[in-house]
């Protein structure tokens, strides 16, 4: 059992011809491919689309919503699901805006609408957990609730006029060639970064994994399936407060209509982006991806301009449709 | 690129809708649609389907995409600095349509086409106070209204019940004695209706804040055994045909009048704009308020 | 000793009834009918009316038909492990085929025209429940995934048939779907119930329903045991989608009018809360219709109560939120066993000063 | 007890007076169990005594009713298998318990994996696979401990999930059927393992239906009946015919019985000769080389082969469970081609029982009779259900015939024991009197009694003309049943003998290529 060895002596190129790419990567490959893909044909149909500013720009757009798939993702990973972070979303926006209307500090409003947001997503995986809830039944009362929560608070929008919190919104980094990249996009990326040395790195990231396999064998493991459960609730309501911030920096408002739906948007990313509805398999990058490919259909769609309102729809269901059944193919084949 | 489009001569237009959640707002894309081919603008069209995050993704992607002018109906009011903010340090002239934005920064935008929500739930309540006497039905000296809210939360919603708040308590005659959402649509409406002639008694009039809501009110009412417009009077906004069809038999006693029909201004303020020309801030659309009779009147050449 | 024999039958009684799968769903459902009746003293109230029942009562059964209809369709799906968000869409795609026949079609007041435009709504819908099976058991899609390309798609079609406009009809053989009466019960209704009535028969005195939990349970061995899954699952879908599409035609008739983009909007979810009301595990397997029947009817007293007793328009997601974790938490053998634990010193104690 | 010892230490684990109920089922009835440091304590009974209940209310799995349980003299409930495990009692479960999509390394080390830099570093992955590696070659298991455990066969799971309850330094060490699908080599090998823990002090818990392997390696043995204990014994002390009275409460003399019936239908059917199935030139790629197979009415042909040789991938592709891509299949003379699925093969009047009963045979939440109706009603289709004065008729039946216990056929089947499950399975499949029966591993996890019952069954069934292929681990077995045994060797078929001509030494001289090696311990049960 030596072949833990790393062979040093090995040519690189070789080393990078012979390489074949585990099955489990796959999804995340084909994923992959086809967002090259799309991107290719859409540098070919429309004049300024395959700019880098675009590609960057995407990131900027979504970055609410890739922070939201990575919370996803790690509940998805379990074999649940959390039907509650569009509400969450919202509600995050509210809690910041009225807080920084009454004139908190902002280091205070940012940990209120984290601790809101995580204990929502808590309460939700300790129902789930201790009293045998299904998650989308527990997590649709908790969309339910944080919904009403909104309302609630404010049902009319608040702007957001805090001079820090412009600041960071209008915020970016100037990359060589005149390009740049708003600073929400950054921490986006970091969340997906983090998210993914967790998943893969630590016990915790492990036992996620292992409750998607087989819940009943974690238990017979000893691993803390409790603490997980709840945990991946958690942590799916800790990112969808920190997407709701990222939504309030991007819109600079909250507002109780904010994010109706965008549940589905990030179930729909994570899925694209190659993670199995019933756990156990999945890459938090792969979610980025899906994030990305959603993205670039609606730029594809913004770019082209002359497609009715139904059209839209209608075409966003069939490139969901052929990415599905374009990656169902590519896994077959192993 | 904006120089290109100078030079030929022809205009490009990036155009964020709302979505189609409405007849009216289907109406309100068909007009701009049309509009623009009679013009000879090249429109560039996208659907934000309610959301503000989509609307922010096209008005973006428009910028890049170099277009001339960026019009657009907002989601909501707040929250559109940073990307208007975007479009000015790309020289690109926005204009609001339908729907006005909350900033304090007014050189955002160029000039805001559309209706007022506050004015027309205003309208609806002076009528109220002016036919206070015929409205209740009952006669027994109160006139108890029940409201049909749209979308919890929608600045439509709010406006219209806010203006007409406003107005009728002037009259304390006047009382809004339930009050719930049926979401702009017939069926809520419709649903919500027949709960209110179970558990609120009294009505005498239902305010509805859009046509579909008041006709679905009208269901519920006749098959209450009531007479809808004589036994409970109904006041609406937004004169569709629908709508205007009920109006003129009687059905509906009174509609205000929000028009879809904003795209020939639109265009005709996009030429302006981009040919560097002035033009006001404030662009009320045209609109006006109908009874029965007027209704009759207008229905036969009705577009929408 | 007759005295305690008899206290101890009725607590046994008792005992087996709280322990009954539905008891919690209809406690709530009974709750639910009573604060609407101190709320509104008449909620009870059903009188004749024009040669037809009118009431509370009534409308709520009428109202709840859509929901009722979808969840029927939705026990199935659910029972082979699947889900079927698409259901809204069809409803939509239902109600606009239907609507827009009339109103192009040659005699658009006729009964005749009616009937042909249901019945090419249904068709369309079997088309649309056929692609549904098709993507799940054929291609292998996620049923979830599979799903959401019709219901984020459906939409956009059902706006592309009606052209985006509210497209009203004046059709009174259609409109009766909905509102009107056949011995003087609500049409809705009938449909409705009529189609639980059936669908409970086929499954339950068939083997339908026992093949269709073997394929929910475990679809290896299912397939090894020679079950036709694929056929299975392909008719639950197409039975899904037909009734989506039937509710969606009375959503429709109840307003004489499509709304492309409101018809049936979120009622897959509505659907699914009332599955699982009922006690049908969303991971497939064991299913109850009778429980979705509550469910349905739960829903649907639900919505006439927001209204009913005054709840502020704010307030309406945070009562259902509450309704329905109470309802669930009711449900939950876990959670019952926490409440029993609490309650069990009371008993005990009395006991001990009995003796 | 009687066997109190003057000199015996103290227990580790003392369970005394147990009771464990579900729902109507008293799984233990006042169990007291005493668990010595440094032996291997066999826990004997036939299926659904209560020997995994036992294990599962000493490890928190289940929180027992009545009774108390000692670690080291002290009182202790555990609340969670995590708990148990904490206090060193490291438990393999009867069901192979690990995590399917994870890595073999992972899966071993899961909830310890070694850190890099400090306690709160990244798991580190090199030495993770480097120790998981070390330590499965100490059970001379050969896999990469990379690969994704799910692409392994049950045994090589079953082996990991041992490696992975072994290498923790546990006080307690508990085994249940940790050998039902490992062959003689690995157990040997498991063997060596178990008395080094042992003579380190380990305390062993161990579970089997294989006499010889308890009588191998356990120093004393618990028994059980009808969640009862019936005997507690030294092993030394103890004769092998004791045991099963004690087990079963009656005789064993069937056995007999089986060999001469066997040998006489042997007869019968060489003169028939009524080929009922055959396949030409089957295969699949990657899981069988071409083989040609014919079976006759009235036989019983067994499989012989080494673990992964692919004696279940033959028997899947005789049902048509997994589709060949070469050969075509004969069913009573009429050419079927290939099958493409199960329901062609049953439409043939073919039957496969899995091996994987779990994930392949039982429907965990449908009551014991749907369980078992489930093949005819299948093929019927659903628009004719079985009536149900047939259906109660079938199953009482059947419930009768197998003695499946407990005898409620409206239980649902995950109440029943691993081996009564296996009956209703094997219920399901005579139900709809096939012509042809492929039974995978039958008789796995089972226990003596009811081993004999399917047996005897087996034989019954060729006796009435059914062709039977029987596929086993225990060599002993089949060739006990079989009327021509078929040996398979790395996934291809080297030979095909009639039973007459051969025996336990001549299969693993075929199988190993070289003179047979008397295993001494598999002579003893024939
Ligand atoms: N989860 C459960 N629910 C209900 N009954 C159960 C459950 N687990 C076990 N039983 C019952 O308890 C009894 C003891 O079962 P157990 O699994 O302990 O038997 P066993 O001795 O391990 O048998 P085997 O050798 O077949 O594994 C059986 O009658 C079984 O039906
Ligand atoms: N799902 C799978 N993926 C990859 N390889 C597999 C799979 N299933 C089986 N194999 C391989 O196919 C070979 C044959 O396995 P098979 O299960 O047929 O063995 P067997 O002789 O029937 O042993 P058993 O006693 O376990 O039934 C094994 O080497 C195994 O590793
Ligand atoms: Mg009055
Ligand atoms: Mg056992």
């Amino acid at each position: 059992m030596s072949a833990q060895v790393a062979t040093t002596d090995d040519g690189l190129l070789a080393r990078v011809a012979r390489f074949s790419p585990p099955r489990r990567y796959l999804p995340v490959l084909g994923t992959f491919a086809l967002f090259i893909g799309m991107f290719g044909v859409g540098g070919i149909r429309y004049e300024g689309f395959a700019d880098p500013q675009v590609f960057l720009t995407l990131l900027l757009d979504n970055g609410f919503l890739i922070v939201l798939a990575v919370g996803m993702t790690f509940v998805i990973l379990t074999g649940g699901i959390d039907l509650s972070v569009g509400s969450n979303v919202a509600l995050s926006t509210l809690i910041a805006a009225r807080t920084l209307e009454l004139g908190w500090p902002v280091a205070a409003v940012i940990g209120v609408v984290l601790l809101s947001g995580t204990l929502l997503g808590a309460a939700m995986g300790l129902l789930i957990h201790y009293f045998d809830i299904q998650p989308f039944i527990a997590t649709l009362a908790g969309m339910f609730l944080a919904r009403g929560l909104c309302y609630l608070i404010s049902v009319e929008s608040i702007p957001i006029k805090d001079e820090t919190f412009s600041a960071i919104a209008f915020g970016s980094i100037t990359l060589p060639g005149g390009y740049y990249l708003g600073w929400t996009a950054v921490f986006a990326l970091v969340v997906v970064a983090v998210a993914a040395y967790v998943l893969s790195s630590t016990r915790f990231g492990r036992t996620v994994y292992a409750l998607g396999g087989s819940e009943p064998s974690a238990l017979l493991m000893g691993l803390p399936v409790a603490a997980t459960k709840v945990g991946v609730y958690a942590i799916s309501g800790l990112c969808a407060a920190l997407g709701g911030l990222l939504f309030a920096l991007y819109t600079l408002s909250g507002y109780s209509l904010h994010a109706v739906g965008m549940e589905l948007d990030a179930i729909a990313a994570v899925v694209i982006g190659g993670t199995l509805l019933t756990g156990g398999r999945g890459l938090v990058i792969g979610s980025l991806l899906g994030v990305l490919v959603l993205g670039t259909i609606q730029t594809f769609i913004s770019f082209d301009g002359t497609l009715s309102s139904w059209w839209t729809r209608i075409s966003i269901g069939v490139l969901v449709l052929v990415f599905v059944v374009a990656q169902r193919v590519l896994t077959r084949r192993r | 690129s904006s120089e290109e489009g100078a030079d030929d001569g022809s205009i490009t237009m990036g155009f964020a809708q709302v979505g189609a959640e409405s007849g009216w707002r289907t109406a309100n894309t068909t007009s701009i649609q049309e509009s623009a081919k009679e013009a000879g603008i090249d429109l560039k069209f996208s659907d934000a389907q309610q959301k503000q995050e989509n609307q922010i993704k096209s008005i973006r992607s428009y910028i890049q995409q170099k277009v001339d002018v960026i019009a657009f109906s907002p989601v909501v009011e707040t929250g559109w600095d940073a990307v208007l903010q975007e479009a000015k340090r790309a020289k690109i002239p926005v204009v609001l349509t339908d729907r006005a934005v909350d900033t304090e920064d007014t050189s955002l935008y160029v000039t805001f086409i559309g209706s007022d929500f506050v004015e027309e739930g205003e309208k609806a309540g002076q009528w109220l106070v002016d036919n206070a006497e015929a409205s209740d039905v009952d006669k027994d000296g109160a006139v108890n209204v029940v409201e049909l809210q749209g979308t919890t939360g929608s600045a439509p919603a709010l406006d219209r019940k806010k203006g007409f708040e406003d107005v009728i308590s002037s009259d304390s005659k006047i009382k809004i004695t339930a009050s719930q959402t049926g979401d702009f649509t017939r069926d809520g409406g419709k649903q919500v209706m027949e709960a209110f002639l179970q558990s609120t008694p009294k009505i005498d009039v239902v305010y509805a804040h859009n046509d579909d809501m008041g006709l679905g009110a009208i269901e519920a009412i006749k098959a209450a055994g009531k007479k809808p417009g004589t036994d409970i009077k109904i006041i609406t906004v937004d004169a569709v045909k629908d709508g205007m069809t009920a109006l003129a038999a009687g059905e509906i006693n009174f509609i205000v009048e929000c028009s879809p029909l904003l795209g020939e201004q639109l265009m005709d303020v996009a030429e302006k704009v981009v040919a560097g020309e002035e033009v006001p801030d404030l662009i009320v659309t045209e609109e006006t308020t109908f009874t029965p009779e007027q209704a009759a009147e207008a229905l036969p050449d009705r577009k929408y | 000793m007759p005295e305690p024999t008899r206290t101890r039958a009725v607590k046994e009684l008792g005992a087996r009834a709280v322990s009954h799968r539905l008891f919690w769903p209809l406690a709530a459902l009974g709750t639910l009918l009573a604060i609407n009746l101190i709320a509104t003293p008449t909620f009870f109230n059903v009188r004749i009316q024009d040669g037809h029942l009118y009431g509370s009562l009534v409308d709520i059964v009428r109202n709840g038909a859509p929901v009722l209809l979808v969840a029927i369709g939705m026990t199935l799906v659910i029972a082979t492990r699947g889900i079927d968000l698409s259901v809204g869409a069809v409803a939509a795609i239902a109600g606009a085929v239907a609507c827009v026949y009339i109103v192009k079609g040659p005699a658009d007041g006729a009964a005749g025209t009616a009937i042909v435009a249901i019945s090419m709504a249904l068709a369309v819908c079997v088309a649309l429940g056929l692609w549904n099976g098709f993507l799940v058991a054929v291609v292998g899609i996620q049923p979830i995934i599979a799903t959401l390309v019709l219901m984020v798609a459906g939409r956009g079609i059902a706006m592309l048939v009606t052209g985006g406009q509210i497209t009203t009809v004046n059709n009174d053989a259609f409109a009766a779907l909905a509102s009107g009466h056949l011995l003087t019960l609500p049409v809705a209704a009938l449909i409705a119930l009529g189609v639980f009535a059936v669908t409970q028969i086929v499954v339950r005195r068939t083997a339908l329903g026992l093949l269709i939990e073997s394929v929910g349970i475990n679809p290896e061995a299912s397939r090894l045991a020679g079950v036709r899954s694929r056929t299975i699952i392909w008719t639950v879908y197409v039975f899904a989608a037909l009734c989506a599409g039937m509710a969606g035609l009375i959503i429709a008739a109840n307003t004489h009018s499509v709304n492309a983009n409101s018809l049936g909007l979120w009622i897959e979810l509505d659907a699914i809360l009332a599955v699982v009301i009922g006690g049908t595990s969303l991971a497939g397997g064991r299913f109850s219709l009778t429980g979705t029947l509550v469910g349905a009817m739960l829903i649907a007293t639900l919505t006439r109560t927001i209204p009913n007793i005054g709840i502020p328009a704010e307030a309406n997601y945070l009562f259902k939120a509450l309704v329905v974790v109470i309802v669930c938490l009711l449900q939950s053998p876990k959670a019952r066993a926490v409440l029993q634990r609490r309650r069990e010193p009371i008993p005990t104690s009395r006991e001990e000063a009995v003796v | 007890m009687s066997q109190a010892d003057v000199k015996q230490p103290l227990p580790v684990v003392e369970m005394l007076d147990v009771s464990i109920t579900f729902g109507a089922v008293r799984a233990l009835d006042g169990v007291s169990l005493r668990l010595l440091p440094g032996e291997v304590h066999a826990l004997m009974g036939e299926n659904g005594a209560g020997k995994s209940t036992l294990i599962k209310a000493l490890t928190g799995v289940y929180t027992i009713d009545a009774g108390r349980v000692r670690i080291d003299g002290v009182e202790t409930q555990f609340a969670t298998p995590a708990a148990a495990q904490q206090a060193g009692i490291s438990t393999v479960y009867q069901e192979v318990n690990l995590i399917p999509n994870l890595t073999v390394a992972e899966n071993m080390l899961l909830g310890r994996e070694p850190r890099r830099f400090a306690r709160f570093g990244p798991i580190d992955r090199r030495e993770m696979n480097r120790r998981a590696a070390a330590s499965l070659q100490s059970l001379g298991i050969d896999v990469d401990p990379g690969s994704e455990l799910g692409s392994h066969p049950i045994a090589v799971q079953q082996l990991v999930a041992i490696a992975r309850a072994v290498d923790t330094d546990a006080r307690v060490l508990i085994l249940d059927e940790p050998t039902s699908s490992l062959d003689a080599d690995e157990v040997a090998r498991l063997f060596e393992v178990m008395r080094r823990l042992r003579d380190q002090g380990t305390a062993i818990v161990f579970v089997s239906h294989f006499l010889d392997q308890v009588f191998e390696i356990s120093d004393r043995m618990t028994i059980l009946r009808n969640g009862r204990v019936v005997g507690e014994r030294l092993t030394e002390e103890t004769t092998q015919l004791e045991l099963v009275q004690l087990m079963i409460g009656r005789d064993l003399k069937v056995l007999e019985r089986i060999d001469h019936a066997v040998h006489e239908t042997a007869e019968e059917a060489a003169e028939r000769r009524l080929p009922v199935l055959s396949a030409v030139g089957l295969g699949r790629k990657g899981s069988l080389e071409a083989t040609d197979l014919t079976l006759y009415a009235g036989e019983v042909v067994g499989i012989a082969g080494l673990l992964g040789s692919g004696r279940t991938e033959l028997a899947r592709l005789l049902f048509g469970a997994d589709s060949a891509d070469t050969g075509d299949l004969t069913v009573k003379g009429s050419s079927a081609r290939r099958l493409r699925s199960p329901r062609h093969a049953i439409d043939r009047n073919l039957a496969f029982c899995s091996e994987d009963r779990k994930a392949e045979g039982v429907f965990e939440e449908l009551s014991v009779a749907d369980n078992m109706m489930l093949g005819l009603q299948a093929s019927r289709g659903w628009l004719r259900p079985i009536p149900t004065a047939t259906r109660d008729k079938l199953v009482a039946e059947y419930m009768t015939a197998l003695d499946i216990r407990p005898a409620d056929p409206s239980l649902p089947i995950r109440s029943l024991s691993g081996g009564n499950q296996q009956k209703v399975l094997l219920a399901r499949w005579l139900i709809t009197e096939p012509d042809v029966l492929l039974l995978d591993e039958p008789t796995r996890g089972i226990d003596i009694g009811a081993k004999t019952q399917i047996q005897q069954l087996v034989a019954d069934l060729a006796g009435k003309g059914m062709s039977v292929v029987f596929i086993s681990a225990e060599l002993e077995e089949v060739l006990r049943l079989s009327h021509r045994l078929v040996v398979l060797k790395d996934r291809r078929k080297i030979a095909e003998r009639p039973n007459r001509e051969i025996d336990v030494n001549d299969v693993l001289e075929i199988i190993t290529g070289e003179p047979g090696i008397l295993i001494g311990k598999e002579r003893a049960d024939a």
